[in-house]
This record gives structure tokens, C-alpha cells and sequence, in this order.
């Protein structure tokens, strides 16, 4: 009987499809805007493009791909882990101090920890009802507090038996295996994200918490869950960092905070949640590591660099946020 | 009307959005049927600094564009703002467009990247000279010797003791001091303060109250002071600061309570706010090291390994891994510097090549970065 | 006296036709009662004369001028003043500034607010409306009745705006309120009977009755009845809503079997919820559609959700097939099999943004997965497409967004979630006609019993008497917390709407 | 409808009164949670170290306090809508550089006096007013927007740096530092001029209830048809215009213009807001509250240095300190549905 109440029959648009196609184009946004940079300092400084540049520019960039790819998962959810950086840069110093116990499996051990210490901290987080925001901003100050203490602050050599360390800075078909690790990273959180709850969990999440929350979405684990990758994609950054350095350091990532949460948003991921995903990561992370360059590629005086750097952002972030599906900008 | 509007704009979006996807896939293509690459020019001369708003490395740029002037290279400076990770991504795109007898004088950012920037450099097969900052146990003639020509420094023990020496005698040998110390992970930082303990050992007679870290900060210092006055009071007759900047920062909050100049201060660096400060008597000395020179120097050698006027296996590890000279200022000989200052020498390649170690103040001991 | 006039006015949002040539006039002395079901175009007719809607089509006059409303406050400046179903207060502002939010504020000067003018300001206010509130409290400190009447107060502020009669406009402002609460707002209205143009929109026909002039009863966007109140009675009035007479349902003969309470499908005891919620018990027999009914305090909405879990300081046992539901926990919840429909379809219904298929498959799509574990997307996506069949979602495709949908449209895919189900046992459902079409609800309606008949248990609270009465096999009634009233329809009890409100209220 | 009994109507009327009180009493605490954790500091710290609370040492946090808490002040404007504004850091070293490069200093002949420093606090107008624009007008979420401006204050701030310290000979400005008034410093009662004029501004005008107002429930005012944008450009302007002045003060204390000026402000500035009370979520708090927790972090900060705990340690602390104090405070407001980000 409603078949026949055309009045009342709303969903007959007049180009069917229309909607589709403009969030399929949207999403495209990023990549074109990857691939228009690449373009401009390909035509400026040409042989950014030869394969040995490639095999820098990756072995370079995949820490921060790595860090931002780890860092989408809790945006995805609407919160925030600004404790990455943190952990990353523990990383080493956790490796230099705790290699005379564990030998070889110091790596995997690091890992596990990371992935506890952020379990720990969604669960503060989520459990506590403390915005992630100021949970991570404290537990930053802790962790560098903490990675200066194990360090007593110097940079320190690793041990030189590292597998997993070797492994990670070697080269397989002369491209760097960070670049790889960075490939299986992505691959084995896509097949989690597209084969198990999780993944739609998590953009319920960010979608509208409340109404996943009623559809028995379990809101504490997941958020421990989605730190604790992101711990743990932080401390696989640190490892790949420390396998291009070989050195640790309590400050070794400094400011790829800032850079991560640049990367994030530059992919399309929106910083309110339920909107982005690990391919906008990957982009993103491409972004960001490429505007890195780019101003040194262009030829910006070193003193403008900070200000190109803001302003490319900016207007990244411009183009590739989708407001169609946000409601209230804050 | 709103509506309308509405779907102007996104009309207007999609469509620019598109051309600009277009061109961004067109553009790459056109460079590869139409130009060659083509390298970077030739013999260019590249510094890495930590940060552009900033004397010391302005001062470190004016050295190695002196020598850039005088070959008639052209010079690339690559700023890390103190991150590793950055500068090798950076240094790692200057790379890829190729460079023929470049030579590379940087800074690291911080130990822990040292290895990292010197392999970087030698894949390139540009010779790197480093600054500042070299882990303990590894060398130039041990680490990708054939690239990394030399480290160079100044030495942050004896900056240390040099200023300690100094507060001892202002203080005749009894009294109490603090001390600021630089980021904890940088060689000087850690060089300055066992420079600092070095002294104190031979005058028993004055003792360290504290030490705090101020990252060379001048706020921090200034914050640090403050508290310390009011914690010790007429108990802290000097402060012993790591570098001029946080000096400036301790001299600013003893103006606070009138103790500027009553209380002694010492720095090191040399810059020319310190040395405006030692005249003025607000400071006691800092610790003269010239960054024009050492710009000039380390980029001049890495030069001259990239050209093979120099070749690194016959240089003797003094030759490799050494100090430059530095000097104490104090009221006496500011003028001195503070002309210096004003009227830098403009150095030349072929100057420096007479002897690039004219100014080398003899090998890092072992140890010293430990 | 004419105060206000539309002429021909009419709304279209996106493709849904709300209103269509609507011609009203609002008099000067007279309490024009507005009535319809829901959906019917009398929200959004409140909505345009209140400012916040812009007509697509036709013309206001105000005392024979015409006008353009742009903004609530703009509708204010001009003495209308709009008493909303769901609230517009700011939480976080105190009564005073809320009761003067939308008007220039009396107590300021050089640019200062002057607070205890403000508060006092606000005071008279509220004294005019005879409620104990202090003006300093902070809004959301505030119980929702209280909050109701502070609505009431800044809508009644309008008359000292202007020096012409104002207009002043309830949207089911009675709901939620206590019988003495509503006598005083009757008080109000029959002290600004004379000064001022009322419109009163109710589903209580009786208040209609008691409290209107004049009648204006509406289906479809459309008016179809302006008529005196002296000529109408409650039969007549219902008629001219629903457009026929009551339809007397044959009972389904499904019951609840109280004497083996061990086949029972969910077993309440004891279950608290905070003040709303007083201990209660309950069985519900599997097939059972257990209708509830109870004004919005009485904790018929509140019992539903701390039976979902979703309620704080939920005490008592829920037992469900026997197996008791350890932590109170939507997820918890979910996992035993049961599913809540809620009334806030926004908020806790629907991911916004996101595809039909989407919302469908969020809670039970692993039922169609491999062992439990791993998503099959394609086993989804059939299954939540034969739904939206089944349900008769209008819908271009099955990934179109949620949004894209109309209200009714947007229900049955909420309610679809829970349908596609394998192992639901219970379902609740909060108020889910809520802006539904008469198509769209019984669309619904003969889904759920069709559930019904198959096993599923229901627990469902309505808007109206008459679906509780359509629906439901047996109707509890809820006040102040607690069980007032219970009737087994399909043991003959057949209570009469009167029955049911008096143990409502 | 019947009626009912006048006891009954008593008594609800009495619960309601008491209800009142009670949740004034619970407002009062909740507000004053910050000022009983700053006076527990205090006294815990004095118990370890005699001299903690002498005049000197008070007077030494006051100094130390100034700053952070203009700094919280206009961020919290930004965090009552709801919104962050990172790009203080950036906004001070412009601010910085622009001061000292137009006062009278030994770099240029410039000497734009009182000019000079109208300038810089306008250069931190600017950022404001930019951040708030491409906020409202273009849309863009503030945390990355003001992520933007940060890099391009600290680009601003290293392009204008000339070749060695610009150091600042200007009268007027060295003496917003040297003055001294009862053993404080120009620089302290500044920030409590501002602090207060912010204050009166959030509670006694229009634009400052409705900023508070705008986090509490922006789509009801949009509704109203207040206009909402100006009010969410007028808190970003705050935000901006204290970071200048911050720039500012800061420059005149150390007498140089100095691109890191700002380094390590931002984190601690946004932990006081929280600490204080002044949720991220928007609409809670104020400038008071604020500027408590940017007390407490100062005292905190100065008490370990008395007592001497090293620098990493004090790092440790504090992070747990602001964790645990804002854990607490929250646990009243813990419930199963709420939605915390």
C-alpha cells in the first residue's frame, strides 16, 4: 500500500546516484592532492622521482606513516592519543635497557608493553570518563619524564644483535624493509578492520557514540583496544626509527606528534570521528611526509619553511576535510 | 537563494577538484616523456642547522656562506628545528636530486641521529663533516670512513671549567653556586657541568647548591633563578648557567631583585647579548666560540674531501675528530670580541686550505662524549 | 480581533510535503485548539508561525501586515512565543539569562549585565506563572518538569515585549506535566485568554475540549476541520483526526502464562533505577506484546532502559530465558538477545552519515558471519536488503545514507537492526511512532505482530492510548515509578481511555 | 486531573528548596575542588620545605604564575565553545619578534614606543582573528586550523629574525618588568588586571555568557538565531590577543626578542584549563577556575624544585598529578551513556 502514496515517497532523487558519486569524488580528494604535490616538485626538482629518492624518501617516511596510521584508529573514534610521540621515543630507551634480559625478543617484548600501555590508557580514558585528550597529555609528560630517567638522557648505541632491529633496517629488492613493515602494518589492521566487528565498532563510534553505545557496542574495551594499537603502531615507529639511527634517545621523535595528527586529518580522517580510515591514514601519512620535503625540494628559503609547511597544511586540510558529514565544527 | 548558492559552490568544488586531480596526474607524466633530470649543481656546498631565529646559527650560516662566496658554490641550509627525523628527510631530498661534489656540514640535531646522517650522506657519496654532536664510540675513521671526513667541536669541559674557574676567583674561593644545565641528551650539556665539577674539585672552598635543567632556555632559566632566590636567598652568591641564552635568562630574574651584577653569572657561547652583558658587568664571563669560524671550517674541510684536496684516509684522527679554540671572555678582553663580533673575518677557501687546522684546539679525548 | 493570519502557507523538506496550503487565522481572545496525529503538519505550522521554519510557500500577515520571520528571535520581537516539545533551553545558563535569551535584556547597562536586575527580572517572571524556581539555578540542575516550566515562563515573557496582544503557541506542552502542573498552566492560559492569541496543540482530547475556542483538526498537512469546540465532542473530534471511528481489534489470544513463571521469556524482580525507577516486577511470555503506558516522568521510559541497561544504578534481576543478565549493560543487553528501540531516534537510533546497510548490520551482522568472528559482508547486505524489503523502506538503494531517509523511513531501518537478528528475544520499543506517517506506523505495527507471532516478546510504549490499545495483549500502566494499573486485554479486560488516564495520572 | 492535597504541595515544594541547596552546596565544592587541591599542595609542600610559603617564594610563583595564567585566560574562552586553539606558541614568538624589532632595540632604527607594542599584541589579534575566520567561515575543525597557525607564528617569528638577538632598549617596555609595586613585578598585576577585566567580561556581558553558552548548546542559539559566529571569532580573538600580550610580557622580562619564547607553554596551559575545571567538552568552567589550575601547576612545579626532585621526575608528577586531579574531580560526573571524547 505505500507503493502507491507518491506523495509520501520522498526517496525517488532526481539524479539517482548523485550522492555517491560526489562522497566517492570526495574521498579521491586526498590522493589527488598527494599526487598534484608529487607532480609540482617532480616538474620543480626533477629526479624526486628516481628510485634511489623513492627508497629515501620511504625509509624516511615510514615512521610517520607508521605513527599515523596508528594514531587513525583512535580518531576514528572521536578521541585523541597524543602519548605517541611519547612512545615511540621510549621505544629505544626501552630496547637499550631491557636487551640484557630479554636478548632477542627485546623487540617483541617492547611491543607488548606498548600495547598494554595503551590498553591501560583507553581504559583510563574510557573507563574514568577523561577526555582522551587531557589522559594522553598527561601520560606524555610521564612517559618523556620517564624515557629521560631510563636514559639518565643520552643517546645510547643498541645492541648490535638486534634480529628484529637488522632486520627492520635492511633492504629487500634495494627498498628499504621498513617501507614493508609499514605494508604488513596496513594490510594486517585492513583484514582486522574489514573482517571483524572491530572495525565497524570503531566508526560506530566515532559515528554517533551514543546510538552505537545502544546498539551494544562495547564502549571501554574498544576504546582500550584502539589505543592500544596505537601504542603499538607507535612503538613499531620507534623501532623503525631507531633501525635507520641505531641509536636510542628519550627525544628521538620529538615533534612527529604534531606531524601525525597533520597526517591524520590530511587524509580525510575527520578529527571528530566516524569519518576516514586506514587508507586516508596511509595518504595522509604520504602527505605529510612529502610537505616535509617538499619545501626543501621547492628550494624555500630555510627561514620560510615553518610558514610554508603551516600554510601547504592549511590548505591541504582545506580541501580534503569532507563537511558534508560533520554537523557543528568545533 | 541559500539552496541555490549552495549548489553553485559545490558545482564549483567538484569541478575545481577534478581539474586539480587531473593536473596532478598529468603533471608527473609530462616530466617524465619531456624533462631530463637534471642534478643539483655541482660542488654545492650544504649545512644542516637546528633552527634559522637564531645568533649562533646565523652566524654558523654567515661562515659557510663566506666560503661558498669565495668558490662561487651555492650554498643549501637545511633547517631540523632540532628534529632528526626531519633533518634526514630533508637532507635525504636533497639527495635524490643528485650532487656531484657536494659537501655536507651539519649538526645532527642530537647524538642519536649522528649514525644515521653520516650513512645517509656517504649513500650519496657526499663527504659530511659533523658538529657538536658524535656518540662516544663511534669516529669518523671507524663509520663510514671514506664520507665522513671529520667531527668537529668545541670543548664543553673545559667551557665548563673555564667559567667555574672564573666564579671561584670573583667568589675568593669560598661561597655557594647553582648551575642550569643545557638538554641533558646534548653533549655540551652534560660536558659543561663535568666541566663545572672538574673546577669545583680544586676550590674546595666553594660548593654546588643545585642544578636544574633549563634546556637552554632563557624563560626557564629566568623561572629556575627566580625560584632559587627565593629558596636560598643570600645563600647563592653565583650561578653558573650553560650557555649565554639561559645566562641571559638567570641575569634577567636577578634584575627582578636588583642582584644583577651583585650576584655573579657566568655562559658560554659568546653571543652578542652575553658579551654586551659582560661589559656591562652584568655578567662575569662567557666562554668565546666562534660559530663563523666553525661553519667556515667544517664546511671548508668537507669541501675539500668532496674536491680531493683532502683525503680522508691519510688525515691523523686529531685531523679528524677535533676541538676548536675558544676563549674566555671576561671585562677585560670584551672589547675585544665585541668587535669581533661586529666585524667578522670574511673567510676564504683558499685561506682555510693553507691549514684547515690552524684553529684546532687538539683531539677529543676518549671519554669526552660519554 | 485578527492577530495573525496565514495565507496559503506551505513546507516541503527535501522531497516530503509537511504542509500544504494552510489558511489560519489566530484571534485575539480565543484559544485555538490544534489537533492531528503525528506527522500531520503541526509541528512544522507551530514551527513557521514560531520563526524557526521558513514557509517554501504563501504568506503570514501580523495585524494585517505581512511578515517575514527569520529567526525564533526575530518571532519573539514580534510577541510570538513558542512553548516546544523538546526543550530550548541552554543547559548551562542560569533560569534568568535562559528566560531572556531570545529577548533584549532588561538589565543591562553600558554593555553590563546587572544581575540581580536580571534575576529579579526573571522572578516577576516566573511569579507570574506561580513556580517556585530560584532564577540563579543553572538549567540543567534542574528536573525536566521544572525545566518545562521554565520554557513556559520565557515564552510567557513575551507579552511585557510588545505593546500589541502576543501570540503564544504550545507544542503538547501537557506530557510531561503533573495533574496539579497542568492546572496552573490552564491557569495561565485562561489569564492570557483575554490579552492574548493561543494555540494549544494536544493529543489529550479532553484538554482540547476543556481548554479551546476554537478547533482545528489536521491530517496530512492539510487542515481539515475549523470548528467551534461547542460543536464538537470527544467522538467527533477523534473522527475528524483518525478519520474513522476506532477500530475494535479481536484479541490474538496469546497470553501470559503467570501460573508457569519458568517459561517465561524475561523475569523482572526488584528493578530500580535511581528515583525514577521503584523496585518492579514483571514477567513477559514469549510472543507477549506487553504495552506500557505512563505520562513522560512516570518511569515507563526510564523502566524500559534500565532494563536495556542503559539507565545508571540499575538494581534488581533481569532474567531472561531463565539466564540472568550479569552487569546491566546495553552490551550485555544485546548479547542475552534483547533490543530497544529508542525514542530519540537521533541521538541513539541511527548512525548518521552512514549507509543503510551500515546501521543494519552494526549489531547483529556477525550472526550472518563465519563462526561468529568474521564479517561476511555479502550474507549482510542480503540479509538487511530482504529487510528493507520486508519493512517497505522507501529507498533508492540499500547504501544510501541514513539521512537521506524521512523519519518513518529512518525508524524502520532502527527497527530493522534489531529484526535481522537470529536470537532476539525481547524487543523494546520506546515511543516508536514517534513522526511516523499512519502508513509508516502500521507498517510497523503488522511487523511487529508479525515478530510476535513467531516467538518475539515486546515491551512497547506508545504515544497515544489507542495504539497501546491496538497493539498491545496486555498494558501495564506506570506512575511516579511504580505499577499503578493493569489490564489483560486478551482476558476481556478492556479498560476505557478513561480508565487507562485515570490510573496515569 | 485531580487535585491535590496542599500537604503534598508543601512537601515537593520543600524537597525543591532543599534539592536547590544541595546543588548549590555541590556547585560550590565542584568549584572550589581547585582551590582546596592548590591549598593541599601549598601546605604539603610547606610541611616538606619550612621556607615554601615565605613572602620570597610566594612572590617567586606569582612571577612564574603571571604568564600561564593570561595565557589561560584567553584559551579559555576557546575551550568554553568547545574548541582549542594550540597556536599560542607560534602567535609568541611573532608577537616576540615583532616587539622587539619595532620598539626601540640595537638591531634597526626603529622606535615605535607604546606603538611598538600595540603592534605586537595586534599581531596576536590578527592570529586570533584569522584562526576564527577559517573556524567559522571556511569551517575547518580548530584544532587543525590552529595547528596551521602555530607553524606560521614560528615562521613568522624565524623570518623576522635578523642576524643576532634583537634586544630591546625601549623604556617603556623594559619597565613592564622593572617596575616593582610591593615586591611584584608590572608583569603580575598585568595578569591580574586582565584576569579580572576577563572575568567581568565572561559574566557580565552579553559576549561572554554567550560563549559559555555557545559550548552549553550551540545549535539552540543558532535556532534563537543569536549570531553564533561572531561570538565563537570573538573567543578565538581572545585567545589571540593573550597570546600577544603574553608575547609581550614575556619579551619585556627577558629584554630580547626570541622566536622560542613560547616553547613549552601551550601543554601545561591546556592542562590548567582542565585542572581548573574548564572542561574540553565546552560550556564549564571559566577564566577563574582556569587561571587555579595554572596556579597549581606553577606551585607544583616550584614546590618539586624546593624540594629537589630532579627534572624527569617532575615530569612523572605532574603527569600523574593533572591525571589524578582531573580523574577525581570527573568521578562525580561518570555515567553509563555519557559521551566523552
Amino acid at each position: 500500500m505505500s507503493h502507491v502514496q507518491p506523495a509520501t515517497d520522498p526517496l525517488v532523487p532526481a539524479k539517482p546516484g548523485f550522492a555517491e558519486r560526489r562522497a566517492a569524488l570526495r574521498r579521491g580528494v586526498p590522493l589527488a592532492v598527494l599526487i598534484l604535490l608529487v607532480g609540482v616538485s617532480a616538474i620543480i626538482a626533477p629526479g624526486t622521482l628516481s628510485p634511489a629518492a623513492l627508497n629515501g624518501f620511504i625509509s624516511d617516511a615510514a615512521p610517520l606513516m607508521i605513527l599515523v596510521i596508528g594514531s587513525t584508529i583512535p580518531i576514528l573514534t572521536g578521541s585523541i592519543d597524543l602519548s605517541v610521540a611519547g612512545i615511540a621515543s621510549i621505544t629505544g630507551v626501552m630496547l637499550v635497557v631491557l636487551a640484557p634480559i630479554f636478548g632477542p625478543w627485546t623487540c617483541l617484548v617492547v611491543v607488548l608493553l606498548a600495547l598494554l600501555f595503551g590498553a591501560l590508557q583507553g581504559w583510563l580514558h574510557a573507563w574514568l570518563q577523561i577526555p582522551s585528550f587531557i589522559t594522553t597529555l598527561g601520560t606524555l609528560s610521564m612517559l618523556s619524564g620517564l624515557s629521560l630517567l631510563l636514559s639518565n638522557a643520552t643517546a645510547q648505541p643498541l645492541p648490535d644483535s638486534d634480529p628484529f632491529i637488522n632486520l627492520l633496517g635492511d633492504t629487500s629488492f634495494d627498498i628499504p624493509n621498513t617501507g614493508f613493515a609499514t605494508l604488513v602494518l596496513v594490510a594486517v589492521l585492513a583484514l582486522v578492520m574489514r573482517y571483524t566487528r572491530i572495525g565497524r565498532d570503531l566508526f560506530a563510534l566515532g559515528a554517533g557514540e551514543r546510538a552505537a553505545l545502544m546498539s551494544g557496542v562495547r564502549n571501554v574495551r574498544l576504546r582500550s583496544f584502539a589505543f592500544a594499537i596505537s601504542a603499538g603502531c607507535a612503538a613499531l615507529a620507534g623501532l623503525a626509527l631507531v633501525s635507520v639511527t641505531q641509536f636510542s634517545s628519550p627525544t628521538l621523535a620529538g615533534n612527529l606528534l604534531l606531524l601525525s595528527i597533520v597526517g591524520v586529518v590530511l587524509g580525510g580522517t575527520a578529527i571528530s570521528g566516524g569519518v576516514g580510515g586506514l587508507w586516508a591514514g596511509v595518504i595522509g601519512g604520504l602527505i605529510t611526509a612529502w610537505l616535509r620535503v617538499a619545501t626543501v625540494l621547492i628550494g624555500v628559503k630555510p627561514t620560510g619553511q615553518y610558514i610554508v609547511f603551516g600554510v601547504m597544511a592549511l590548505i591541504a586540510v582545506f580541501l580534503t576535510t569532507d563537511r558534508t558529514k560533520i554537523g557543528i565544527i568545533k | 537563494m541559500t539552496d541555490q548558492l549552495h549548489r553553485l559552490s559545490r558545482k564549483f568544488w567538484q569541478r575545481s577538484l577534478s581539474l586539480a586531480a587531473i593536473l596532478g596526474l598529468a603533471l608527473p607524466l609530462s616530466q617524465i616523456a619531456v624533462a631530463p633530470a637534471k642534478a643539483a649543481q655541482k660542488g654545492s656546498l650544504i649545512i644542516g642547522i637546528d633552527e634559522t631565529a637564531s645568533e649562533y646559527w646565523a652566524e654558523y650560516t654567515q661562515g659557510a656562506q663566506d666560503i661558498a662566496n669565495s668558490l662561487g658554490a651555492k650554498l643549501i641550509v637545511v633547517t631540523s628545528n632540532y628534529q632528526g627525523s626531519q633533518l634526514l628527510a630533508q637532507l635525504g631530498a636533497i639527495f635524490a636530486t643528485g650532487c656531484d661534489q657536494c659537501a655536507l656540514a651539519t649538526d645532527p640535531s642530537s647524538n642519536a641521529f649522528v649514525k644515521a646522517v653520516v650513512h645517509r650522506s656517504a649513500m650519496a657519496q657526499v663527504p659530511i663533516v659533523t658538529i657538536w654532536n658524535r656518540p662516544e664510540n663511534i669516529h669518523p675513521w671507524d663509520t663510514d670512513p671514506k664520507y665522513w671526513v671529520a667531527h668537529t667541536s668545541f670543548d664543553g669541559v673545559m667551557s665548563g671549567y673555564y667559567q667555574a674557574q672564573a666564579l671561584c676567583k670573583a667568589l675568593g674561593g669560598h661561597g655557594q653556586i647553582a648551575a642550569i644545565e643545557g638538554v641533558p641528551s646534548t653533549p655540551p650539556a652534560y660536558q659543561r657541568i663535568a666541566g663545572l665539577k672538574k673546577a669545583l674539585a680544586e676550590c674546595p672552598g666553594v660548593t654546588l647548591l643545585d642544578t636544574e635543567v633549563g634546556d637552554w632556555q632563557e624563560t626557564k632559566a629566568q623561572n629556575i633563578t627566580r625560584t632559587w632566590i627565593a629558596r636560598y636567598g643570600s645563600k647563592l652568591n653565583g650561578i653558573f648557567a650553560s650557555n649565554d641564552a639561559m645566562a641571559r635568562g638567570a641575569v634577567a630574574a636577578l634584575r627582578e631583585k636588583n642582584l644583577n651584577g651583585k650576584i655573579p653569572v657566568t655562559g658560554s657561547d659568546g653571543s652578542k647579548v652575553a658579551l654586551d652583558m659582560v661589559k656591562s658587568g652584568d655578567m662575569l664571563v662567557t666562554v668565546w666560540n666562534d660559530p663563523v669560524l666553525q661553519g667556515a671550517v667544517s664546511i671548508a674541510i668537507a669541501h675539500a674531501a668532496a674536491v680531493g684536496d683532502i683525503d680522508p684516509a691519510k688525515l691523523t684522527h686529531a685531523q679528524r675528530d677535533f676541538y676548536l679554540k675558544q676563549e674566555v671572555v671576561d671585562k677585560s678582553n670584551v672589547d675585544h670580541f665585541l668587535d669581533l663580533k661586529a666585524h667578522a673575518p670574511n673567510y676564504t677557501y683558499a685561506e682555510l686550505k693553507a691549514d684547515f687546522w690552524k684553529d684546532s684546539a687538539g683531539e677529543l679525548p676518549v671519554g669526552a662524549n660519554k | 480581533m485578527q492577530l495573525l493570519e496565514t495565507r496559503g502557507v506551505g513546507k516541503i523538506f527535501g522531497r516530503v510535503t509537511a504542509l500544504e496550503q494552510m489558511d489560519l487565522v489566530l484571534n485575539q481572545g480565543e484559544v485555538l485548539g490544534l489537533v492531528g496525529q503525528n506527522g500531520s503538519g503541526k509541528s512544522t505550522l507551530l514551527k513557521i508561525i514560531g520563526g524557526l521554519v521558513q514557509p517554501s510557500s504563501g504568506e503570514m500577515l501580523l495585524h494585517g501586515k505581512p511578515v517575514r520571520l527569520r529567526s525564533q528571535s526575530d518571532a519573539t520581537m514580534h510577541g510570538i512565543g513558542m512553548v516546544h516539545q523538546e526543550q530550548s533551553l541552554v543547559p548551562n545558563l542560569t533560569v534568568a539569562e535562559n528566560i531572556f535569551l531570545d529577548k533584549p535584556n532588561p538589565a543591562k547597562a553600558q554593555g553590563l549585565y546587572r544581575w540581580k536586575q536580571l534575576y529579579e527580572a526573571a522572578a516577576a517572571q516566573l511569579r507570574k506563572i506561580e513556580v517556585d524556581i530560584d532564577p540563579r539555578a543553572i538549567v540543567e540542575d534542574l528536573r525536566f518538569a521544572q525545566r518545562q516550566q521554565v520554557e513556559l515562563a520565557k515564552v510567557l515573557a513575551v507579552e511585557d515585549l510588545v505593546s500589541h496582544p502576543p501570540i503564544i503557541l504550545f507544542d503538547e506542552p501537557t506530557s510531561v506535566l503533573t495533574p496539579e502542573e497542568i492546572r496552573l498552566l490552564f491557569r495561565q492560559i485562561d489569564r492570557l485568554r483575554q490579552s492574548a492569541a493561543i494555540v494549544f496543540v494536544s493529543h489529550r482530547l479532553d484538554e482540547i475540549l476543556h481548554i479551546s475556542d476554537r478547533a482545528v483538526v489536521m491530517t496530512d498537512g492539510r487542515k481539515v476541520a475549523d470548528e467551534p469546540v461547542s460543536a464538537l465532542n470527544r467522538e467527533s473530534l477523534y473522527r475528524l483526526m483518525v478519520g474513522r471511528q476506532r477500530a475494535i481489534r479481536a484479541p490474538r489470544g496469546i497470553q501470559s502464562d503467570e501460573a508457569d513463571p519458568s517459561k517465561a521469556r524475561l523475569q523482572v524482580s526488584g528493578l530500580s533505577a535511581g528515583q525514577q525507577v521503584r523496585p518492579a516486577t514483571l514477567s513477559v511470555a514469549p510472543g507477549e506484546i506487553l504495552g506500557l503506558l505512563g505520562v513522560q516522568s512516570s518511569g515507563a521510559e526510564e523502566f524500559c532502559r534500565a532494563l536495556f541497561g542503559a539507565e545508571d544504578n540499575v538494581q534488581g534481576k533481569i532474567k531472561l530465558n531463565g539466564a540472568q543478565i550479569s552487569v546491566p549493560s546495553p552490551a550485555a543487553a544485546v548479547q542475552a538477545g534483547i533490543g530497544y528501540l529508542p525514542a530519540n531516534r537521533h541521538v541513539e537510533g541511527m548512525l548518521k552519515g552512514r549507509t543503510l546497510v551500515e546501521n543494519m548490520a552494526l549489531t547483529f551482522g556477525l550472526d550472518y558471519g563465519h563462526r561468529g568472528i568474521l564479517v561476511n559482508r555479502r550474507a549482510e547486505r542480503q540479509v538487511a536488503t530482504e529487510w528493507i524489503g520486508r519493512l517497505k523502506v522507501k529507498t533508492r538503494s540499500a547504501d544510501a545514507r541514513i539521512d537521506d531517509l524521512s523519519g518513518g523511513n529512518q525508524q524502520k531501518v532502527v527497527l530493522g537492526k534489531w529484526l535481522l537478528s537470529r536470537r532476539l528475544q525481547l524487543l523494546l520499543l520506546d515511543h516508536p511512532t514517534r513522526g511516523l506517517d499512519p502508513g509508516a506506523r502500521d507498517d510497523l505495527f503488522a511487523v511487529i505482530r508479525a515478530e510476535a507471532a513467531k516467538g518475539l516478546s515486546v515491551i512497547f510504549i506508545a504515544d497515544t492510548i489507542g495504539e497501546v490499545l491496538d497493539l498491545s495483549d496486555r498494558v501495564i500502566v506506570m506512575r511516579d515509578g511504580t505499577m499503578s494499573a493493569e489490564y489483560n486485554l486478551n482476558r476481556g479486560d478492556a479498560p476505557s481511555e478513561e480508565d487507562l488516564v485515570r490510573a496515569m495520572v | 486531573m485531580k487535585n491535590m492535597s496542599p500537604t503534598t504541595s508543601a512537601r515537593i515544594s520543600a524537597q525543591q528548596s532543599d534539592r536547590s541547596f544541595a546543588l548549590h552546596a555541590r556547585r560550590w565544592l565542584q568549584n572550589l575542588g581547585p582551590l582546596g587541591v592548590l591549598i593541599v599542595l601549598l601546605l604539603v609542600f610547606e610541611a616538606a620545605r619550612h621556607n615554601f610559603l615565605s613572602a620570597g617564594n610566594l612572590a617567586a610563583i606569582a612571577e612564574a604564575s603571571a604568564v600561564p595564567v593570561i595565557l589561560t585566560t584567553g584559551l579559555s574562552f576557546v575551550i568554553l565553545l568547545g574548541a582549542i586553539d594550540l597556536s599560542m606558541e607560534g602567535v609568541m614568538a611573532a608577537s616576540s619578534m615583532t616587539l622587539s624589532l619595532l620598539c626601540a632595540n640595537d638591531v634597526n632604527g626603529n622606535h615605535w614606543g607604546i606603538w611598538g607594542i600595540a603592534a605586537a599584541i595586534g599581531v596576536g589579534l590578527a592570529f586570533g582573528l584569522v584562526n576564527g575566520l577559517l573556524n567559522t567561515i571556511l569551517r575547518m575543525p580548530s584544532l587543525i586550523v590552529t595547528l596551521g597557525t602555530w607553524f606560521i607564528g614560528l615562521g613568522i617569528a624565524s623570518i623576522l629574525f635578523p642576524s643576532q638577538v634583537p634586544t630591546v632598549q625601549d623604556h617603556w617596555v623594559l619597565s613592564i618588568a622593572s617596575t616593582h609595586i610591593a615586591g611584584l613585578s608590572l608583569i603580575v598585576f598585568v595578569a591580574i588586571m586582565l584576569l579580572v577585566l576577563f572575568h567581568l567580561l565572561l559574566h557580565y556581558t552579553h559576549l561572554g555568557r554567550m560563549i559559555f553558552a555557545v559550548g552549553g548548546a550551540e545549535a539552540t542559539l543558532v535556532m534563537t538565531g543569536l549570531p553564533v559566529p561572531l561570538f565563537k571569532l570573538a573567543a578565538f580573538i581572545i585567545s589571540g590577543l593573550m597570546a600577544g600580550i603574553a608575547g609581550v610580557l614575556l619579551s619585556a622580562r627577558l629584554g630580547d626578542g626570541n622566536a622560542n619564547i613560547g616553547d613549552g607553554l601551550l601543554f601545561p596551559a591546556v592542562s590548567a584549563c582542565v585542572l581548573g575545571g574548564t572542561l574540553l567538552s565546552g560550556g564549564r568552567g571559566g577564566v577563574l577556575p582556569s587561571a587555579i589550575g595554572a596556579v597549581v601547576l606553577e606551585v607544583l612545579n616550584n614546590g618539586l624544585i624546593q624540594i629537589g626532585a630532579g627534572p624527569y621526575v617532575r615530569n612523572i608528577i605532574s603527569g600523574a598529578v593533572i591525571l589524578i586531579v582531573v580523574a577525581v574531580s570527573g568521578l562525580h560526573l561518570r555515567r553509563k551513556l555519557r559521551v566523552v571524547k
